[in-house]
Formats: structure tokens, C-alpha cells, sequence
């Protein structure tokens, strides 16, 4: 016991090799935020002008169903601690339901934006709006995959509390997707 | 316990990130292509342009030039020769047809292609249509 | 040598080093051509010998990529290839279809050879790269579908290792974009698009994959290290190849016609190709420095170590240096390319292909592990001479490029391209030096294969 | 046994940071939706942003429990960004 103690604290949560992919990934949702703060800085009126035109509301729901949804994998990932693996895949099964919602509530988003004429290349404000959110959205359905993959597994008592790290995997990679989104909402959404 | 660093989970992650990447290249090609028709006034493409890049691409042009900015770097830039020639066909054509077949001594020299005189349109029609693609601005000037 | 039918490797490998010597004497006389603009003019016009140059590249490339993987498949998979046969039928069908094409270069004017080939019915020919005749181009996927026909199958009845499962997708990648070559559009902006399906796909996606397995393979060989660990960072490293290098295909989408975005998306995704290359050193480093037996193949295992320093040179460093959009705003077509393409192709390809071929020559030779000690010095010194003359070459062009932008894009009263090129022609009289000691560096190389002495054995 | 006993005090103060990344996200809705801007603003996004990913990334993540470095990385990754996107909107003020 002693020695899988230690063999945690060398290492984050999950398997390694997510975490090498998580810190990439990172890299690169960091430089796409720097591009978008200097770009602004060349082009305040533009930015502010445009950034009027999203829909806050929207947005913020989505931020707080990501963040509820984040909390629930910590449920999840508590519960198979606990080796209580049918309860861990309800907590996902819930984190799950919340991403599609927040599919949902994005797409909507999409489609008003699409059907006022906007498009990547109508100005620098909306280039990197929709380039930072659909790359952001296609992590979420990249992390619902996991998700799900980690549930059906864990429904089948895949896991138990001396081998879980795959949960911890599936869920370390959900952490990032709503951290990634916790600073965009900010960004792109509110700050002027 | 199992591993903390396993091998399925890297391969794992290179297959999901790769094929999730190569997805999102599809996507954004994808809107490239619909935003093209803007950008390289296609409705200008006539016979004669077609023509253009056929003989353009029998002579192997690319060998020696650059055409916005991509092939050999050991003759001038053609993007933008039409309007470095004064927006005229007629320099362009003169200029080809006028390369001595020797060479020019100890010089860089075209050779002579002998082109007839409607592929020689053709390469001007090509080459006007070229210049007038959307490129973002590039070349910064007019020497390309 | 452990499977009798990993000698059709041999052919390969002889036929890739003397393609290879046939390239760099036409880099050679391109490089005079620079400086004395009527060499061999017009006989052999600069376009021809380029042309030439660059598809003996790429030929003699894929018949290391081919007799690398020919000789990594039955070892990996512990059995014998499928069809030792077809491997030497396609091996004499490449051969002839790459020399006929480089004859057919060399002796009829272009134009004539795409009137003859029929590249009326099918026009893919005169783009850069992609210069061959339809029919070799046919040809080549031919070639290409047997060689994946054989391994796979050879695969699917054998053992799949991670490192072979890399090089077979690798090489379907490298078929499958090539398939792309054959869209030849009318419109010029959609033509350039797709050209870098194949170029770009191949050389920073699909051919890393080939490259990361064969310096796997070799590293496994020759550092003993478990096969875990490397087969591990194998796939660690080439997935950030790919993640980068996929949307890095938006460096080449600045210019030519598309939208504006692709400076954003272009310029991140490839300010992060150079890492999968840092890896790809410290890997090597740390298996290396991790050994379980010191191998006496020395040369191989230089070659092996020179491959990832090299390639993360010259496709990370001399590749970041001008990709950020507003930089290449200046730096796009100019001898800034030309000096991180050599660098970049010596380094992640020459250098991988030259490894593989000196891990693998002795034993196909059926030697005991290594050459001699004398043959292996003769081929450290060709390493040495050919390393330090491709990054001298690279630092001519690189000091050529610098001036040429100066001059002609960013001066106030910027010079023609023909006055700026007589202005650097000092660094390409420099660059043709460094070109020729590059040639002897070469000539040493096929030496080495000649010198005799007493063989090494293994050590355990 | 210490594994179980260490996770289950963790759990209560995921709850408090779920909560306190409510509060704070809903905080941030009104400020949108006042249409506020500015220096100080900005400051107190920013301040804002940095404490929801921090305590995200130490306890959701679950960083505080292992290797400083891991933990590191993040930490350090997230004051360069706040910081460099607070540079970029003040360089926009002037």
C-alpha cells in the first residue's frame, strides 16, 4: 500500500500519457488566448463592438453547467474510490447528460451566429470567437466520448478502488476542457 | 497497481487526437473551400487561362520560378509579373518569346520554349488571372 | 539476420544509396548553376536538374522507406515475409519506373515528355514535386499498394508490434495522400491546396510515422532497452506530431489565395511542430544513456543519434524560424525556405534512412554485428563530412535569404530578383563548397561499404 | 485504507469550490450584462479567472496531492496567460 502511496504522488491523476496530451493541448488553447488579448489590443473598437453582440446569457449557462458537470466526475471519481462502481457511472452518466446540454445550448449559439451571415472570415473578433469555442466544442465532444467510454466500463465493474486510474484519466481530461472553458468565457464573452 | 504510464493509453491518445485533428482540418478546409469563389474569382477563369496553366505546367515553370511564392527560388516571382510589367500581356508575351535559345553567356537565362502564339496568350491569360487571386496582400512589393 | 526473407531489404538499400548519389551530384551542378547561370545551358536547363534533384530525393527515400520496412517487418512480426517474390518484382518495377522517368527528364524537353506520357488525358504533371509522368505516378501507387499488400498481410499473420503498426499506417498514409497528386483542378488556389495534401501530409504527418518507427526499431536493436518504454514514447511523440503537424498544414495556406484565418490557425499549430522533435531528443538521448549493451555497430548508432538533433534543427528550429505568419509575410518563397528544406530533409529522412541502412547492411551482408573498425571510422567521417557540410549549406542559404529579403522585400526602394541575386552570390559560391565537401562526404560513405578488416562481433 | 480515508476528506472541499465557481461565474453574468469595462474591471476578472482555474486545477484536478511539478506546470501556465492577456488590455487602453 505504501508503495502504490508513493507511485501517486509521482504522478497526477490519470494515466501519464494524458497528462503529456493535456499540457499540449493547453499550449495551445494558452497561445490561441494571448492571439486573441493582442489582437484586441490592435483592434479595441472592433472587439468590443462585436463582443456586444453575443449572447452572454447563453454562455453563462454553459459555464455552469461545465463547471457542474466537472463536479460530478469529482463525484465519480470519489464513488470508485469508495469501489461503489454503479454509483461512479451514475455521477457520469450525469456529467454526461450536462455536456450534451451544454452541446446543445453551443449549437444553438452556432446556428443564431451562422444565420446572421457571420463566418471566420467576417472580422478578426469573430475568427477567433468561433475558432476558440468550436475548437473548445470539439474537445467537449471528444470529452463526452471518453466519458462515456469510462462509464460503460465502470457500469460493467471495470473498475474498482485499487485500479481506477482510467476514471481518473477520463476525468482529468474533462477538468481541462471546463478549465480551458473557464478562462474563454471570460475572455471572449465579457471582458472589455 | 496498475502502470502509471501505459502504453495502450498513449496509443490511444494518438489515434483519438490524430483522427480528432485530421477531423478539424477537414472541417476548416471545408470552410476554405466554400470561402474560395470569393477570393480567386473563378468566374474569370476562361479558355484561355485554362490553356495557361496547362502550358504553364508542361514546361515545367514551376523548376525555376515561384508562382505565389511556392516552387524554385532561382527565377523571379510570377504572381505578380502581370502588374510588374505594367498590367500588360503584351510585355509579358514579348519577354517569353524573345529568350535566346543559347542562353545568355555566363547568365541565368530562360530557355526559348517556342510556344505558338495561342499558347502564349494562354500563359498571359494565366498569369493576369493569377495576379489578380486574393493573397492577403503578399507579395509586399511589387518585385514579389 | 534472423528471417531468410529480410534480404530482399538488400536491393533496396544498394539502389536508395546510389539514387542518392545521383541527387546530390545534381545538387551539385544546380549549385554552380546559381553561380555561373550558362552552365550546361541548354542541355541541361536549371529546371531539368532540379527536377531530377529533388525526385531522386524522393525515389531514393522511398526505396530506404521500402527496404526499411521490408527488413523490420519479419523481425517484428517473427515470421517470414508473405511474398519475398513480389517484394523483388516491385523492387525491379520502382527501379525501372524511377530511372525511365529520370531519363525521360534528361534526354527529351519536358513539354515532349508530357506530349509522349499522354499527360493530356490526365494532366498532373509540371507541379513541384509531382513533376513525373501520370504513368509514373500510376506506377508508383502500384508499387506502393503491393508493398502494403505484402507487409500487411505478413503483419496479420505475425506478431503486431507497436512498431510495426506505426510503419504500416505510416505507409498507407504516405499511399493514400499520395492518391491526392492525381487532382490536378483547373483553378490554381485549389490546386495549391490539395498539392499540399500530398507534400505537406506526407513530410510532417504520415512520413514521421515511418521515421519515429525506424528510429524505434533501431533504438530497440541497438540500446537493448525494453521495448515498452520506447514503443511508449513512440506513440507519445508521433501523436504530437500529428496533432501539431496536421493543422500545421495551415503554414502553407498564408498565401495563395485562402482565407486569412489559416495565419492564425497556421502559425499556432506550428509554433508546436518543434516539440514532437524535442522529444524525439530526449528520447533518443535517454534511451541511449538507459543501455543494456553497448552495441558495436558504431556508425549506426551515430547515424541514429544524429537523426533527431539533426531533424529538430532543421524541420523544429530553421522551420519555427519563419513559419509565424508575419514573418514568412517576408520570408515565404525566398532562400530562408530552400535553406530549412535541406536541413529539415537531410536530418529527419537522410539521416533516419543512412541509419537503418547502417544497422542493417552488415548483417545483410552476413556479418557478425558490425563492419570492421576501420570501415566504421571511414563511415563516422562520412557522417561528420556530411552532417557538418549540410549545416554549413543551410547557414549559406539561410545568410542568402536574410540578404534577399533585406534587399527586395523589406528595403524602401526594394531591388529586382535578378540585382538581388547577383548581390548574394557569395554566399551561394560559399553554399556550392560546402555542396562539394557534402559529395565527398558521400563518396566516403560508399567507401565504407568497401574497406575490410576484421568484423565486430556481438557483445552482450 | 489511507487512500479512502484522504479521498473522502476531499470531497467536501470540491464541494465548496463547485460553489464558490457558481458564485463567481454568476458574478462575472453581471458584470456582462452592466456592460462594465475598464481597468479595474479587467483586474477583477482576471483575479477572478485565476482563482477559478486555481482551484480547479488543485482540487478538481486533484494537483495538490501529487509532485509540486505537475502542479507547477499549471500554476505557472495559468499566471503567464492571466498575466499576459491583463498586459494586452492595458496596452489596448493606451
Amino acid at each position: 500500500m505504501t508503495q502504490s502511496h508513493t507511485k501517486i504522488s509521482q504522478y497526477p491523476p490519470g494515466d501519464f500519457a494524458i497528462w503529456i496530451f493535456i499540457y499540449a493541448e493547453l499550449l495551445v488553447f494558452g497561445i490561441f488566448f494571448l492571439s486573441y488579448a493582442f489582437a484586441r489590443s490592435q483592434n479595441v473598437e472592433l472587439f468590443n463592438e462585436s463582443q456586444l453582440n453575443l449572447n452572454r446569457i447563453s454562455g453563462a449557462i454553459n459555464t455552469l453547467i461545465l463547471i457542474t458537470s466537472s463536479y460530478f466526475v469529482v463525484r465519480a471519481v470519489a464513488a470508485i474510490r469508495e469501489n461503489k462502481s454503479l454509483l461512479c457511472a451514475r455521477w457520469l452518466l450525469a456529467a454526461i447528460v450536462l455536456a450534451s446540454a451544454f452541446i446543445g445550448i453551443k449549437l444553438f449559439e452556432f446556428i443564431s451566429i451562422y444565420s446572421e451571415g457571420i463566418s471566420l472570415s467576417t472580422n478578426d473578433f469573430y475568427m477567433f470567437y468561433l475558432s476558440m469555442t468550436f475548437f473548445h466544442f470539439m474537445h467537449v465532444i471528444m470529452g463526452m466520448v471518453i466519458l462515456i467510454a469510462v462509464m460503460l466500463k465502470a457500469k460493467q465493474g471495470g473498475y474498482s478502488n485499487e485500479d481506477h486510474t482510467g476514471v481518473e484519466t477520463g476525468a482529468s481530461y474533462w477538468h481541462m476542457v471546463d478549465l480551458v472553458w473557464i478562462i474563454l468565457f471570460p475572455l471572449v464573452y465579457v471582458m472589455r | 497497481m496498475s502502470e502509471k504510464f501505459t502504453k495502450s493509453m498513449a496509443r490511444n491518445i494518438f489515434y483519438g487526437g490524430s483522427a480528432f485533428f485530421f477531423l478539424f482540418f477537414i472541417a476548416l478546409t471545408f470552410d476554405t473551400t466554400a470561402k474560395l469563389p470569393e477570393r480567386d474569382h473563378r468566374e474569370n477563369i476562361t479558355e484561355q487561362v485554362v490553356l495557361g496553366k496547362k502550358v504553364w505546367e508542361d514546361n515545367n515553370c514551376i523548376g525555376c520560378h515561384t508562382l505565389l511564392g511556392e516552387g524554385a527560388y532561382f527565377a523571379p516571382e510570377l504572381g505578380n509579373v502581370y502588374k510588374r510589367f505594367g498590367n500588360s500581356k503584351e510585355a509579358i508575351i514579348g519577354f517569353i518569346k524573345s529568350r535566346p535559345v543559347d542562353g545568355i553567356p555566363g547568365r541565368r537565362s530562360m530557355p526559348q520554349f517556342n510556344l505558338t502564339d495561342e499558347e502564349l496568350d494562354g500563359i498571359a491569360e494565366f498569369l493576369k488571372w493569377s495576379s489578380e487571386i486574393n493573397t492577403a496582400n503578399w507579395p509586399p512589393n511589387i518585385q514579389g | 539476420m534472423q528471417y531468410k526473407s529480410q534480404a530482399v531489404a538488400k536491393p533496396y538499400f544498394i539502389a536508395a544509396i546510389a539514387l542518392f548519389v545521383g541527387q546530390i551530384v545534381f545538387g551539385a551542378i544546380l549549385g554552380l548553376q546559381y553561380v555561373m547561370g550558362d552552365f550546361l545551358f541548354p542541355e541541361i536547363p536549371f529546371n531539368v536538374a532540379r527536377m531530377v534533384h529533388t525526385n531522386l530525393l524522393i525515389v531514393w527515400l522511398l526505396f530506404g522507406f521500402m527496404g526499411a520496412a521490408y527488413y523490420m517487418v519479419p523481425e517484428e512480426t517473427e515470421t517470414e515475409l508473405y511474398s519475398p517474390k513480389l517484394a523483388l518484382i516491385l523492387f525491379w518495377v520502382f527501379l525501372a519506373a524511377g530511372v525511365l522517368t529520370i531519363v525521360g527528364y534528361l534526354a527529351v524537353p519536358y513539354a515532349t515528355l508530357a506530349e509522349i506520357t499522354g499527360n493530356d488525358l490526365l494532366p498532373t504533371m509540371g507541379r513541384e514535386f509531382l513533376e513525373q509522368p501520370t504513368i509514373t505516378k500510376i506506377g508508383i501507387v502500384i508499387v506502393a499498394l503491393g508493398l502494403l499488400f505484402n507487409i500487411s498481410m505478413t503483419a496479420l499473420k505475425g506478431r503486431k508490434t507497436a512498431i510495426i503498426m506505426v510503419m504500416i499506417l505510416g505507409l498507407w498514409g504516405l499511399a493514400i495522400f499520395f492518391l491526392f497528386s492525381f487532382y490536378n483542378p483547373e483553378n490554381l488556389v485549389l490546386d495549391k491546396i490539395f498539392w499540399w495534401w500530398v507534400v505537406h501530409l506526407w513530410v510532417e504527418g504520415v512520413w514521421e510515422l515511418i521515421m519515429g518507427s525506424i528510429l524505434a526499431f533501431v533504438l530497440i536493436k541497438m540500446t537493448g532497452v525494453d521495448r515498452e518504454i520506447i514503443e511508449k514514447w513512440l506513440y507519445v511523440i508521433i501523436a504530437m506530431a500529428l496533432i501539431s503537424g496536421i493543422i500545421g498544414t495551415g503554414h502553407h495556406y498564408f498565401w495563395i489565395g485562402t482565407p486569412e484565418y489559416w495565419q492564425w490557425w497556421g502559425s499556432i499549430f506550428s509554433a508546436i511542430e518543434p516539440i514532437p522533435f524535442f522529444m524525439m531528443v530526449i528520447f533518443a538521448f535517454n534511451m541511449v544513456n538507459k543501455r543494456k549493451r553497448d552495441h558495436p555497430n558504431k556508425a549506426a548508432m551515430l547515424w541514429a543519434m544524429g537523426t533527431p538533433v539533426v531533424a529538430f534543427l532543421g524541420a523544429g528550429v530553421w522551420g519555427f524560424m519563419h513559419t509565424l505568419a508575419p514573418v514568412n509575410y517576408y520570408t515565404h518563397g525566398t532562400q530562408i525556405t530552400a535553406a530549412h528544406g535541406h536541413l529539415a530533409f537531410y536530418g529527419a529522412y537522410v539521416m533516419i534512412v543512412l541509419a537503418i541502412i547502417s544497422y542493417a547492411m552488415p548483417l545483410l551482408r552476413g556479418r557478425a554485428a558490425a563492419n570492421s573498425k576501420k570501415s566504421q571510422v571511414v563511415e563516422m567521417w562520412s557522417f561528420w563530412l556530411m552532417t557538418v557540410a549540410m549545416i554549413f549549406i543551410t547557414l549559406f542559404l539561410t545568410g542568402a535569404g536574410i540578404l534577399q529579403v533585406w534587399l527586395q522585400r523589406i528595403n524602401e526602394n526594394p531591388m529586382g530578383f535578378m540585382e538581388v541575386q547577383d548581390k548574394i552570390a557569395i554566399f551561394y559560391w560559399m553554399r556550392e563548397v560546402a555542396g562539394i565537401i557534402f559529395l565527398i562526404g558521400l563518396i566516403l560513405y560508399v567507401v565504407s561499404f568497401f574497406v575490410g578488416g576484421d568484423e565486430e562481433e556481438a557483445s552482450s | 485504507m489511507d487512500k479512502t480515508t484522504t479521498t473522502k476528506s476531499n470531497l467536501r472541499p470540491c464541494t465548496w469550490v463547485w460553489l464558490t465557481l457558481m458564485v463567481l461565474t454568476l458574478a462575472v453574468l453581471t458584470v456582462g450584462q452592466m456592460g462594465l469595462g475598464g481597468v479595474t474591471i479587467v483586474a477583477l476578472l482576471l483575479v477572478s479567472t485565476l482563482v477559478k482555474t486555481h482551484i480547479v486545477a488543485d482540487y478538481f484536478m486533484g494537483l495538490k496531492q501529487g509532485r509540486l511539478l505537475w502542479r507547477m506546470i499549471i500554476i505557472v501556465y495559468l499566471w503567464i496567460i492571466v498575466s499576459m492577456i491583463g498586459l494586452a488590455y492595458w496596452l489596448g487602453i493606451s
